[in-house]
């Protein structure tokens, strides 16, 4: 195991990735000579030259497209969006070609491309900086979305990622890229998307949560730990394909859900756990699930109203106790 | 543009405003030589005196005015060349027909009067090695490519022996191996797609390269502009082929533009661009040959504007009534395979006989065609579940 | 009452709106001279001038942001997407930009405008041309979104949504505009957005159904009828906000839900619905909420499987039945 | 272009292939006049022999040609000028320490080195009645039109007596009533809106215009493309003017345009063009009040390419270390408020020591606005769910 910060554990992967194949390229905004916008590709320049490690204009739209052409063409793009809000302008690329491409050509063409990015917001960015996009994407067939919450997933996950022949979308998080934590050094290290992660164990309730709210997560738990109570957390890791069996086995023991998902809530990745659950678990739920989300509002810039927006460790402390009924 | 000068006569080295760009960072052959340099800006604040002046210049490929053997056309390969436009008319006749006998569903957008572009244009490339990209209108294309007419009404019908199994519909002609890359219904959406699969062949240092075809209508969009300036900069073997039939559905082109004369909208680019007939096949494939030959082949992508004319309405539910008077019969006065027929008569390569001998047969395979389309099967109840990732069977669709 | 086609309806809404008020205009592709590509805007043309009914170019990003920059400066656009496949192109637009700058500028600017057009699949027009964007755009703050089922809803949402200031997206249907059906004469008639409308009432089952998918229901309720179920229908009518108490009220009383949604279901309506019922009214639900959706697939063209693809009468009733413990 | 002509010296008017645009069809006062007319073609596909020429035609503003008096400004509004660029640079100056005292957060993009373009502009237009949009880094235009240090300190501040309530933050910058329409932070999705901003003043038939501004970088964007062809078919009162400070983030423009010759992209769209310097005040409003007066107001929208330089980072985590060796010295040695301060001088308006007491004033003025926006209070927690839809107190949303 190495210690990496979470742009190193994307570093490496996509760096071993390329060192296998020569195929794989990486475009994106500032992604060459400036190292990246957030230095994920730091050094990837030098490493592997100019044909391979791309800088783009500020058309997302245009390289997006270009990718899937690419990949139409035999290629397996690495597609850098310096961050999701940004997919906007290339949104009918990532939704309405990528993904339909294999399907409206009866099965002919691969798409092997990864859009990858920072996702979901970063602190005082405002509002057309702060935008979800998972449960956006989840919602088209074709695609495949991630969403890792550690370093470790972030490497596995990503290596697996850019070896899958169908369109992924990989979201990580600003806000993460400089957080530390083991990392396999296993020879080809990869996860399979599709598989949650069971990161701790609990027989009390069940908290669903990705990426950063996955550490919510995690504190809330030891909050509930302090007060006698156990909770299994699940971070699931690939959003689609969502691994619902893993989440259902833990609902059926604990009798509760919690989900955590920092997104608007309307439509959401926490809506669609919860009709996913209700549907399979039906009998065995002991409450509603409760979903801790951002607001049903814009992200605003002030400090204090961006920290009453996020998703936090005591609202969640808050509905886990709701739903054991002890409050 | 075959040639472009910037004169600014007050401007000295020093102070010019204008400036060059930086090589394409792409070499093509995986690997690039030069040194890695910083990206400081070349370009000056200082502003000369002006007027800043700039004479453009753009090619043209008028009809009339190129022999089948300059182009390197046999005369059997001229009759081939007929054949394929009388096909794709042929065929699309009997379209129109199948889609009133509701054999074909969904949209329906006919080629007819464009026959020459398809032709001309499959004609000046490598089928299977170059790689086309079209829009929706895309049944001539896939006819001129080597599709099928049996594959390519069988999608129509949406069934299992299409060209895309019957998922794709009209809009959507796919073949991999000859490198159709489709048929896209989302209007000026596969332009990025286009410079990619140039960047493909360039990428792997491959000699091939792309033609991206597209309407009038198409380069409004945002990605037009996304696209050229993307294969202007990495320098990307692509001819991008405005098919300008005059309208966007109902919209005609100067009501639309605020630059009506489109062959000059490559210059934001600095492409050469050009402006052809589309209503001669000879001047289609005349001008598709220079664009590669000259520019392509050697990762310069450029601009060509094809002037064209649908002889149709947009779809087949659209009576077309913003069209003037006459203006249709006017247009269909200069059909190119009218043109073309008598070309061939008059340079003694076939009798006005033995072309209605062909048009026969072809009208022969395309009946062959729809008899095969119509004793085919639907896909499979399950194919609904098929072909949306590689991966078979997924658990979590069904 | 007068008997109208769905788009009739709604062009009566639109010239009932300009008539009253000369700061609405109409834009989008082939809205004027050719009368609307689905001949909502028919005759519009010839009444109000080319000042106030205006063709675009095929630039969806640049007609939907020339909207919502009138709509900042003071008018009230309605824009037609010529479809909401189309919408995508502008989708940075739509949901970046209209619904945040009343928020951003600290409620400085009202923009009145509504999107508008039609909205999921509509026959064998392949994968790139039938999708159902509901969830996608209401999973937005700041934006409200209406999907009406009959012409009469349609003129009274309608009118609701041009006299709003905030954006609206009003989602219509290719395959109802032929749909004829009573429609109020009452002068100046508005339907307030979000409020649902309980369509047909009875007591075993709720099924909640809105645009083409209300018709499901309704004729899913008849077959119920016949094996001696009572469905009560609702139809949300406004997606965004949802009439939640309306719903609830309605599954208090027969504890059993099913929502039909012809989206793609990941992330959907129904997803929503879900969540929101069984947090309400868990305590009165005897059986998982069920959903019935396009599958998790693009659309084919193939008219076999279309028939296939769309939520049809007899799984709404085998869902209902499965709800009911019937089968 | 001031001037272009069409040399097509072999085609006559009957197979000329340039084509003119149709009139607009908004008339800007509620009622247009024109009968309606059938919306077919005015193009010919008789394709002329070629090449078909043409000259375009680029004005230019050098710096340190123009006075203050034949600009129509009286002494005292050229200190005005000064004070003006004085006031921004002194504000963001301290804006970088606030930035690092932890009292502004989020992103920061100072526009220290470009503070002629916001004041020569600002100058040029009627504040209040016409409209200005802009990009994110928008402190310069917000102070030039006249918003409070105090109100853009706060907002940077996060502050409810901010310019945006504290809700919007550096990049959002909006205030209503002196028609500053924002502060936009996603690249180039503000050009339709400005497009839109003029549309609304020349549909309530105003003689009202939109100056619109965006960096070199927007300019890659699609959206440049389709607000500019919008522009051009309604004919709208717009000047697109392009603040090119050689960079995007860390990419120049010659690496990233396919023609980095950015004066030039207004041919696309037969717009009048030309080039300004953006380090005289003087030659920045000298352009923007040509292309008002002789273009915008006329509802014929207009291209302008203002050259400048930023001196900061991109944002202020931003090394910058793209530059060349010397390159921000270099640049800095043509500073614009340098040489208004000389030219004041050299025009006996002020003498040095009254400009330095000036700055004094300015760097106390803003000094001011810190302790304003110091003491000033946070939203109350509430104002999280205020201002997202007209209506007040929506039920669903909390
Ligand atoms: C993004 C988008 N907007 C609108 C449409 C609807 N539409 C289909 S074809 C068409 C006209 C396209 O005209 P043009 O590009 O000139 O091609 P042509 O039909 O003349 O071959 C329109 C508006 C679409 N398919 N995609
Ligand atoms: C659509 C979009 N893509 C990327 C970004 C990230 N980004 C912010 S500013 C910027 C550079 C813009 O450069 P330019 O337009 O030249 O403006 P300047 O910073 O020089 O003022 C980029 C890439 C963004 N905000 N929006
Ligand atoms: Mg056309
Ligand atoms: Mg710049």
């Amino acid at each position: 195991m190495a210690t990496l910060q979470f742009r190193e554990a994307l570093r490496a992967a996509m760096t071993e990735e390329m060192e296998r194949d020569d195929d794989i390229f990486l475009i994106g905004e500032e992604v060459a000579e400036y190292d990246g916008a957030y230095k994920v590709s730091k050094g990837m320049l030098d490493q592997f030259g100019r044909d391979r490690v791309i800088d783009s204009p500020i058309s997302e739209l245009g390289f997006a497209g270009l990718g899937i052409g690419a990949a139409m063409n035999g290629l397996r793009p690495i597609v850098e969006f310096m961050t999701f809000n940004f997919s906007f302008m290339a949104f009918d690329q990532v939704v309405n070609n990528a993904p339909n491409m294999r399907y409206m050509s009866g099965g002919q063409f691969d798409v092997p491309i990864v859009f990858r990015g920072p996702n979901g917001a970063a602190g005082q960015l405002g509002a057309t900086h702060s935008n979800s996009t998972e449960a956006l994407y989840a919602n088209f067939p074709g695609l495949k979305v991630v969403s890792p919450s550690v370093p470790d997933d972030g490497k596995g996950l990503l290596k697996s990622a850019i070896r899958d022949d169908d369109p992924v979308v990989f979201l990580e998080s600003e806000l993460m890229y400089g957080l530390k934590d083991e990392v396999s050094e296993e020879d080809d290290y990869t996860i399979p998307l599709g598989s949650a992660r069971v990161a701790r164990e609990g027989g009390d309730v069940t908290i669903v949560a990705h990426s950063k709210s996955y550490h919510v997560a995690m504190d809330a738990a030891e909050e509930l730990e302090k007060d006698g109570y156990e909770a299994e957390v699940i971070d699931p890791r690939t959003i689609k394909p969502l691994d619902i069996e893993t989440i259902v086995e833990s609902v059926v023991k604990t009798n509760r859900c919690v989900v955590i998902d920092e997104s608007n809530p309307f439509a959401s990745v926490a809506s669609e756990v919860t009709q996913q659950v209700q549907d399979r678990a039906f009998d065995y739920l002991d409450a509603p699930i409760l979903r801790v989300t951002a607001p049903d509002t814009p992200a605003p810039y002030a400090p204090n109203l961006m920290d009453e927006y996020m998703p936090g460790v005591d609202e969640t402390v808050e509905k886990c106790k709701r739903v054991l009924y002890t409050e | 543009m075959a040639d472009q000068q910037n004169e600014a006569p007050d401007a000295t080295a020093e102070d010019a405003a204008t400036t060059e760009k930086r090589p394409s960072p792409l070499s093509g052959d995986g690997a690039s030589e030069e040194p890695i340099e910083g990206p400081w800006t070349h370009q000056s604040i200082d502003i000369p005196e002006g007027p800043i002046e700039e004479t453009v210049s753009f090619d043209t490929y008028p009809a009339g005015q190129y022999g089948h053997g300059e182009l390197g056309f046999e005369d059997d390969e001229v009759l081939d060349l007929l054949r394929n436009m009388l096909l794709q008319r042929r065929f699309e006749n009997r379209c129109r027909q199948m889609y009133q006998q509701q054999k074909i569903s969904g949209f329906l957008h006919l080629y007819i009067g464009q026959e020459a572009v398809s032709t001309g244009s499959a004609n000046a490339v490598d089928i299977g090695e170059d790689s086309i990209i079209t829009a929706y209108r895309d049944h001539g294309m896939g006819l001129a490519m080597g599709l099928t007419p049996e594959e390519c009404m069988a999608e129509l019908f949406g069934k299992k022996t299409g060209c895309s199994k019957g998922k794709g519909g009209s809009m959507h002609f796919f073949d991999r191996e000859k490198k159709m890359m489709g048929g896209h219904a989302i209007v000026g959406a596969h332009l990025p797609l286009g410079a990619g699969i140039a960047f493909a062949h360039k990428y792997r240092g491959e000699d091939n390269v792309c033609l991206c075809f597209f309407g009038d209508g198409a380069m409004h969009q945002g990605a037009f502009r996304e696209a050229c300036n993307l294969a202007g900069i990495y320098e990307l073997p692509i001819v991008f082929v405005c098919e300008n039939n005059q309208y966007a559905m109902g919209t005609a082109v100067d009501r639309a533009f605020s630059k009506p004369d489109l062959f000059k909208h490559g210059y934001n680019f600095d492409f050469p661009s050009s402006l052809a007939s589309g209503m001669d096949v000879f001047s289609v494939n005349k001008a598709i040959q220079d664009h590669v030959e000259n520019y392509a082949r050697d990762d310069q992508p450029s601009f060509l504007e094809v002037r064209t004319y649908r002889y149709q309405g947009h779809s087949i539910t659209d009576p077309a009534e913003y069209r003037a008077e006459n203006e249709l019969d006017e247009r269909k006065s200069e059909d190119a395979i009218v043109r073309l027929e008598k070309y061939i008569v008059d340079h003694d390569i076939a009798t006005q006989e033995e072309i209605d001998g062909m048009d026969d047969e072809v009208t022969q395979t395309v009946k062959d065609a729809i008899d095969a389309a119509d004793a085919a099967d639907f896909p499979d109840e399950d194919a609904l579940y098929d072909d949306i990732y590689a991966q078979e069977e997924y658990p979590f669709i069904a």
